[in-house]
């Protein structure tokens, strides 16, 4: 299981982490890696934490559910505060950054950005917060290339919204400067 | 760029049905099965194909049935309340052999239970739902594509047999994407029922010749004037109260199935040829266990899969086969012990038969199979 | 029978539950041993009521022009 | 050697019919099939043999589609409409028969009744409505009157009736119409009008019971209770020619409520159309 | 630390609910809350806080039956009415209302509902009405205006939709009404006077789902689907000083319809009388 | 003159229930159960008591858990497609701890199949008919006196245990009369559940005291307010997401069940003690055993009868304890072989196990089982 | 099961065969014997055969069909025919006068008498044809005490119909000469 | 406060729908970070209609006389 790569992307209700683990999920798919994708619901209906899994891999992956990330996005503080203990060793948190990150242990590797402030100001919708993130995740880790991204990206978003999503994509790249890439990016062997 | 793309099994169930012929859906939404109806409603207009939503299950599965014999290939998708509600005219399905196929996305009961929370608690449900002595045939996937093959494999079957066909998957699998390389569609065989029903001189609709069990099907409106009843009938459809009548006619539903088990029956055997130990499980319950018995077999241990796709009838001969090499089998599965009684049936003591359970709605890890197949002994679990 | 027309009784079918004998405008019918009878064919007017009524297509009429 | 309109339109081996002497049940199947073949007969109806279904659920009258030689399916109890439903979508050019009794489609099948009214589906339901439950023997209905006596009424019914054909309307049936035994001639047009009617049509066609519901309620053998319905139900013709006082007690037999909201299939072809226009529209893309 | 009304009748401990921002429901629970509030302070209604029941069924609203701290029962989808049938029979003293959705009531319950109207059994149904499937994520349902989207209607909705209030009436309801979020002042008094009705009453109560409908249908935020209600729901009084053209489009909040039928339970203790009667009649014997 | 009265097994159903102090009853008529409907409309306003024919039997069993709810003993009877529709409440009924017996007279089926004719297919269905894992009890009368005294026990446990009985009949025994001479009502053990539900400083509804399986409950309208649901619910009764606490909660709905079988579980043994072969049945099916195993006992055979009369849990360590001493199990019931899947697993091979099963609607014959016992090698029933 | 006396009652649907046959059970269990009455229903309504069952034995009954009756009583044509073929050996059978006895084995020993034109023109009443016969079933055989039967008929009728009832069992009881009776009667050990 | 009531806000029942800010006839509310505020409370006229319009019961009037 060694080769998988476990990300998992809480916040609350409406903050939209499930489509960011899904067009992720897709850029590995369009790239040609395996991938398997899954959240977890709240109650029937409406409120509480949102949970979704994005699993990544050369191989095929059976076990579907993650249960010590590699990486954490966290929108809100009571799902950072609830995924926080369970971060594998050597995980990476991305964290908003509004967001107090006392909940961490000692040591571990975050990255707190302006995810939420990003899509409300620079974007100008707050509902692209989960575009911004992928943006961000992307720039940092250096999972797929641009394009691959961008195509995972339109496959999931309505019609009609592909300027703006363009946009929010390209404003969390910006978020990641070039020193915190270089220290985040992962290697696929 | 890679041709895969991501895909929810419970699109996979929709694109899967549509590549079968499927071309009428009535539903109703519920958790975990909602995607079902949701894209169906979308695709089926695209593909000349009617979607309705009823204002219940129950008369979501008679208006599938209805479709069904007006000749459309017709498909349903619950969860467990819906899927009890059904249960009156899934058996009305098997007596008037009318074909559909029953998507049950199994979620955490009893009753509206943990409605997002995965489960398997449907199990002997799916076989035993319905009132009085009925055929059943069901089938459960592992994963997104497997979603898609097998269902066109369900509608294959109850076009063959007449006969609904239940699918039973899970939320594991219907909530999780993967990315799938879909087969051309060309390379697909899809059956569609027997139209004709006339062997030689014999004019009754119901006529099944000598050897078969399947009558043909001539759909509505084509020119055929038959009878379809779901009380005892006899071979011109016609409702009779001849027992000797009644005790063919169901005989020969039961038959269809039992003495067809070869043709219907699918099974996923990993590893098995040396293994001592079997782990038997069905459905999205297989994701912990490959994980689990790969895991084992790197340590060294020999440890297979044996994961009934058909799940009913239980492929009994297929289990019996395996016996003579095995020293345990480690049942898995996520409910209180259904498939274990049919595992424990087939095996009759023969083997040391342990369970690994759960009905608290999460998903048995591969971690905890491990441990459970390093116990020392296999103790009984007692029922 | 009147005009081309001719009143035919199945008593088979016939349960006698005497519905075409009350209503008939003219009286042609009876139950008798709960099977109808044709009293009085000679009154007939073939209006076709009884066997419009007839719950068992016991009685009815045939158009003897063919 | 039965009469040829009986030879053409039923499965003549299993007649007669296990119905009681005098039930209404073999009229009101009469009156069906007089209506199909007079629209079969009539070039301009577009009525054509080979696309009649008849549907039924679990009853007395239920057991009609049995006898009657269409394509014919005899379903669960209370789900006639429901599968008429699925049988009407799958193939919007069938006409689709419902023969049902008011047990079938207003208790148990209540649900099903208002909501094809609703949609407007293009079904034709025709109740049998003998006001009890005949095929278990005699227990209350939906639409027996209160205060009447039933095998699960032994005290006096307590609950008050429903008018299907109001309840139908209510919910919004576009055609809503009542018959009986008795006039056979008006309910067979009624019945050719429902057929011929593109939406939803519903005719609540009274029946008697003479061995329930008759005997239970001290109503006589069917010869009178068939008097009643003469004196009591009166088509529409006579019933507007009457005086208020006149129609107190009585009941009109016709047509009692119509209007021509489009037909759910037809709406739903405008669906097919404007799905596959947006798929042209996205360039064959699937979403 | 709540208002005292919140903290006297719901189960704080729960509460906020798990309802979206903005959703109706909360409103509609205050109302009835309120009313019930009102009438335990009003000697003379006889109301009595241990005597109320809650009933629901399954969806967004239905959850409304576990904060509101009274007799409480969380049912299955569509069998709320059918529950507190059973309820009210077994204790007619107790005031049975049923918290319900309109899938809950009129979709997978249309049946209930239409036959405790008919036999004005003295319940009091309130629909939270927001005209789709909440719960199960904005499915279009019974309610839902023809031609409107919903994640099962992505070409728009072909069916009609059903006016509960009329359907309730159609079937015989003797108390039939209309309130909705906006007008919470009315609706209260509305669901006072509906739980006082001794026979059969249903409050239709339009409410939003700014999630699903609402996103949907381009309907705007909260705020907006409440300014659409103040401008086309019209309280009685208004509604009546109104002219023909100026209500076109507008719909009236209050009771639409209302009669006096005797009440079911107390028909009941009829029989239970008469029952008796015939017993001691019969000398004891048991038929 | 004998004080014993003629009187039909419906009846026995309706007047015990009565004795054991059911005071409401919903139902929806269907036969052979509607003479249970009937018996009810007319003696309950006798008692006091309430009936109603509702609109369906989704309604009736809704009903019937309403009125329990609100304090009285409640009941509904039914048969297959009726027992059908309830199977969703009846989940509710098991997940809420909501009192009620449920009469399920079985006749013929699949679907409507011969309405009128005996049979025992709704065996496994009264198990497993609704979704997910959840507790039942079933019980299985096989005369009229039984039916008056069983259906007693059936309210008992019901209360006992907060949760539905199945009373499961059969065409046989409900319509069939028999003189029977009823019990002195002053010697029948009536329980009531527990009202109380404070244990000390307590105060949650669905408390349960450690080592104890099943909460008090007070009826609605006696100064308790709690709340009731389907959902998975913590100690108040308030819907929960908790996966520990829904876990919790469902394993001790099996358990008690599963660790109270020695109380549950009543079987009648006839001449096992030296017996080498056990002709296993239920119900009605025992008339036609009984007349047989006397008949060989006449021979000089040594056979008994072993019947279960609670039916679920199946009765397995009572089997169990026979098995040392017989050779050959016999089991004889009106279905494709249902209770024979049970013995076959309880067994587990250490003894042969033949079958002698019926689809056809008629009633198995004293002869036929004689014939059965007299055949040379128990050969096993492929199933 | 050489101690049990089994009786089977056939007509069509309305001649209350059933109910004859419930009151001979009846009439058994006052006077102390065992009893079972069962019948066979036709289709789910109406119409058909009529077929009913009564076991009287001194012994507990167990298996509660009747294969072999020792006594049938046919009302119409086609039950005779049914179920001339499955008598006992050494069996009677009544049947009402107005059917053909062809059909039975030669040598069978049957009473024939006129029960439904009893019922119509003495008693008045075609529905009482099935009281006629209880009377003239015991009075042929024997079994009961005037009393116990007449008992055993009023617990079965529906109030206010005592009368025309007692004047039925009473014809029926008219139509069998001591003749008869002494050639038929049953003794009970 | 107004006469002898008083305009309470419980800002973690708040969701922040701004439900009572615009229906409040003297414009004394605002959402802020979506929560709601009192933005101008001596405006209030403790009308009540925030109260009974708010679906999360996080604003309500005390009455100060006790
Ligand atoms: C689910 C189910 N419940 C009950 C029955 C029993 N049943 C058969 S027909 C019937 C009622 C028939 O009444 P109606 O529909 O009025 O028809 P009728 O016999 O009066 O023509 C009932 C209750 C059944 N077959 N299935
Ligand atoms: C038998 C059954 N079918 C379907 C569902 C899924 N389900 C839960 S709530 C609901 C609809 C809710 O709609 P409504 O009654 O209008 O309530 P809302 O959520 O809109 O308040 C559905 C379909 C279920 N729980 N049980
Ligand atoms: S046709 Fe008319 S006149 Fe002749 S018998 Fe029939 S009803 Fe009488
Ligand atoms: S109406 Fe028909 S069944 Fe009735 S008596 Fe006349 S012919 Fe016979
Ligand atoms: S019972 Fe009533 S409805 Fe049924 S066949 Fe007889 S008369 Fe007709
Ligand atoms: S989904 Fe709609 S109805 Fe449900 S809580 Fe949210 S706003 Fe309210
Ligand atoms: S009480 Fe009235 S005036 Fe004061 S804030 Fe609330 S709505 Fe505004
Ligand atoms: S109405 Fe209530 S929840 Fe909405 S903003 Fe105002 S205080 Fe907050
Ligand atoms: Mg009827
Ligand atoms: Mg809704």
């Amino acid at each position: 299981m060694s080769q998988q790569y476990q990300m998992r992307f809480a916040g609350s209700g409406g903050q939209g982490v499930i489509l960011a683990s899904v067009i992720l999920a897709e850029a590995a798919v369009i790239c040609g890696f395996q991938a398997v994708q899954s959240q977890a619901y709240g109650p029937e209906a409406r409120g509480g934490v949102s949970k979704a899994e994005t699993i990544v891999s050369r191989e095929k992956i059976w076990f579907s559910k993650v249960l010590r990330p590699d990486f954490l996005l966290a929108l809100n503080q009571s799902s950072l505060n609830a995924y926080a203990p369970s971060l594998a060793e050597g995980g990476v948190v991305m964290i908003d950054d509004s967001l107090s990150a006392a909940a961490l242990p000692e040591g571990t590797r975050f990255i707190a950005v302006p995810i939420l402030r990003t899509a409300r100001e620079t974007v100008g919708k707050a509902f692209t917060a989960n575009i911004v993130a992928v943006g961000a995740i992307n720039a940092a880790l250096r999972l797929f290339p641009d394009e691959q991204l961008a195509e995972a990206v339109e496959r999931h978003i309505p019609a009609g919204t592909e300027a703006i999503n363009r946009k929010a994509l390209a404003a969390g790249a910006a978020l990641i400067g070039a020193e915190t890439a270089r220290a985040f990016a992962r290697s696929w062997e | 760029m890679s041709k895969a793309v991501l895909m929810q099994g419970n699109e996979a169930a929709v694109e899967g049905a549509i590549a079968a012929g499927m071309r009428f859906f009535a539903g109703y939404p519920i958790t975990p099965s909602t995607e079902i109806a949701e894209m169906s409603a979308l695709r089926l207009p695209q593909e000349g194909g009617k979607f309705i939503q009823m204002e219940d299950e129950l008369a979501s599965i008679a208006a599938v049935l209805g479709a069904s014999a007006a000749g459309m290939k017709a498909m349903t998708a619950t969860s467990g309340p819906g899927f009890s509600l059904m249960q009156e005219n899934l058996g009305y399905g098997a007596m008037a052999e009318i074909p559909c196929v029953v998507v049950d996305v199994q979620r955490a009961g009893p009753s509206t239970g943990l409605a997002t929370s995965p489960a398997q608690g449907d199990y002997m449900q799916a076989r035993w739902g319905t009132h009085g002595d009925h055929p059943v045939i069901a089938l459960s996937p592992s994963s997104v594509l497997e979603t898609y093959t097998l269902i066109i494999r369900a509608f294959n079957l109850a076009e063959k047999y007449r006969t609904p066909v239940i699918f039973l998957m899970d939320e594991i699998v219907g909530h999780m994407r993967e990315g799938v390389e879909l087969p051309d569609p060309r390379t697909l065989l899809i059956n569609r029922r027997k139209m004709s029903f006339h062997d030689g001189a014999n004019k009754q609709c119901y006529f099944v010749p000598e050897g078969e069990y399947v009558p043909a099907m001539k759909p509505f409106g084509q020119g055929e004037r038959y009878n379809i009843t779901g009380n005892a009938h006899d071979e011109s459809g016609f409702p009779t109260n001849s027992h000797e009548i009644a005790g063919r006619l169901v005989t020969r539903l039961l038959d269809k199935i039992d003495k067809n088990v070869d043709d219907i029956c699918r099974v996923e055997e990993y590893a098995m040829d040396d293994a001592e130990t079997a782990v038997v499980c069905f459905g999205g319950t297989a994701r912990a266990v490959m994980s689990a018995v790969l895991e084992a077999r790197r340590r060294g241990e020999k440890v297979g899969m044996f994961r009934p796709i058909t799940v009913w009838p239980f492929p009994e001969d297929r289990l019996r086969a395996r016996l003579g090499s095995l020293k345990r089998i480690l049942m898995v599965e996520h409910n209180h012990g259904q498939m274990l009684r049919e595992v424990q049936r087939t095996v009759g003591g023969s083997v040391s038969v342990d369970f690994l359970g759960r009905v608290d709605g999460t998903v048995i890890t591969p971690d905890e199979i491990l441990a459970k197949l390093s116990e020392k002994e296999g103790e009984k679990h007692a029922q | 029978m009147y005009g081309r027309k001719k009143l035919m009784i199945d008593p088979a079918w016939c349960k006698g539950c005497g519905i075409c004998a009350a209503f008939c405008p003219r009286q042609v019918l009876a139950v008798v041993n709960e099977k109808v009878t044709i009293q009085d064919p000679d009154s007939c007017v073939c209006c076709g009521l009884c066997e419009m009524r007839c719950p068992d297509y016991a009685i009815w009429l045939v158009n003897m022009e063919e | 050697m039965p009469s040829d309109l009986v030879h053409l339109y039923m499965r003549i081996d299993h007649l007669p019919q296990m119905w009681c002497p005098g039930c209404g049940n073999g009229v009101i199947m009469r009156d069906v099939a007089v209506a199909i073949d007079e629209l079969i007969h009539d070039e301009e109806s577009g009525v054509n043999r080979e696309d009649i279904v008849i549907v039924s659920g679990i009853g007395c009258s239920s057991r009609a589609a049995g006898y009657l030689d269409f394509n014919s399916i005899h379903t669960t109890h209370g789900r006639a409409i429901a599968f008429a439903s699925g049988i009407k979508m799958a193939n919007p050019r069938l006409h689709v028969i419902v023969l049902t009794g008011d047990g079938d489609c207003s208790a148990i099948g209540g649900n099903h009744l208002i909501h094809a009214a609703r949609r407007n589906l293009g079904l034709t339901v025709i109740a049998f409505n003998n006001d009890i439950y005949g095929m278990t023997g005699g227990q209350y209905s939906p639409t027996t009157p209160n205060g009447d006596k039933a095998t699960t009424a032994p005290y006096g019914n307590v609950d008050r009736p429903f008018d299907i054909a109001r309840l139908a309307s209510g919910a919004g049936a576009s055609f809503s119409a009542r018959g009986d035994v008795y006039h056979a001639r008006e309910t067979i047009d009624i019945i050719k009008q429902a057929i011929l009617h593109k939406g939803f049509s519903l005719v609540d066609v009274y029946s008697i019971c003479p061995t329930y519901y008759g005997r239970k309620n001290k109503k006589g053998d069917a010869v009178e209770m068939l008097r009643w319905q003469k004196e009591n139900l009166i088509p529409t013709a006579r019933y507007y020619n009457m005086r208020e006082d006149e129609r107190a007690d009585k009941k009109l037999i016709g047509i009692l409520s119509y209007n021509d909201y489009p037909e759910y299939t037809e709406e739903y072809a405008k669906v097919i159309a404007r799905s596959r226009e947006s798929l042209k529209k996205n360039g064959g893309a699937k979403t």
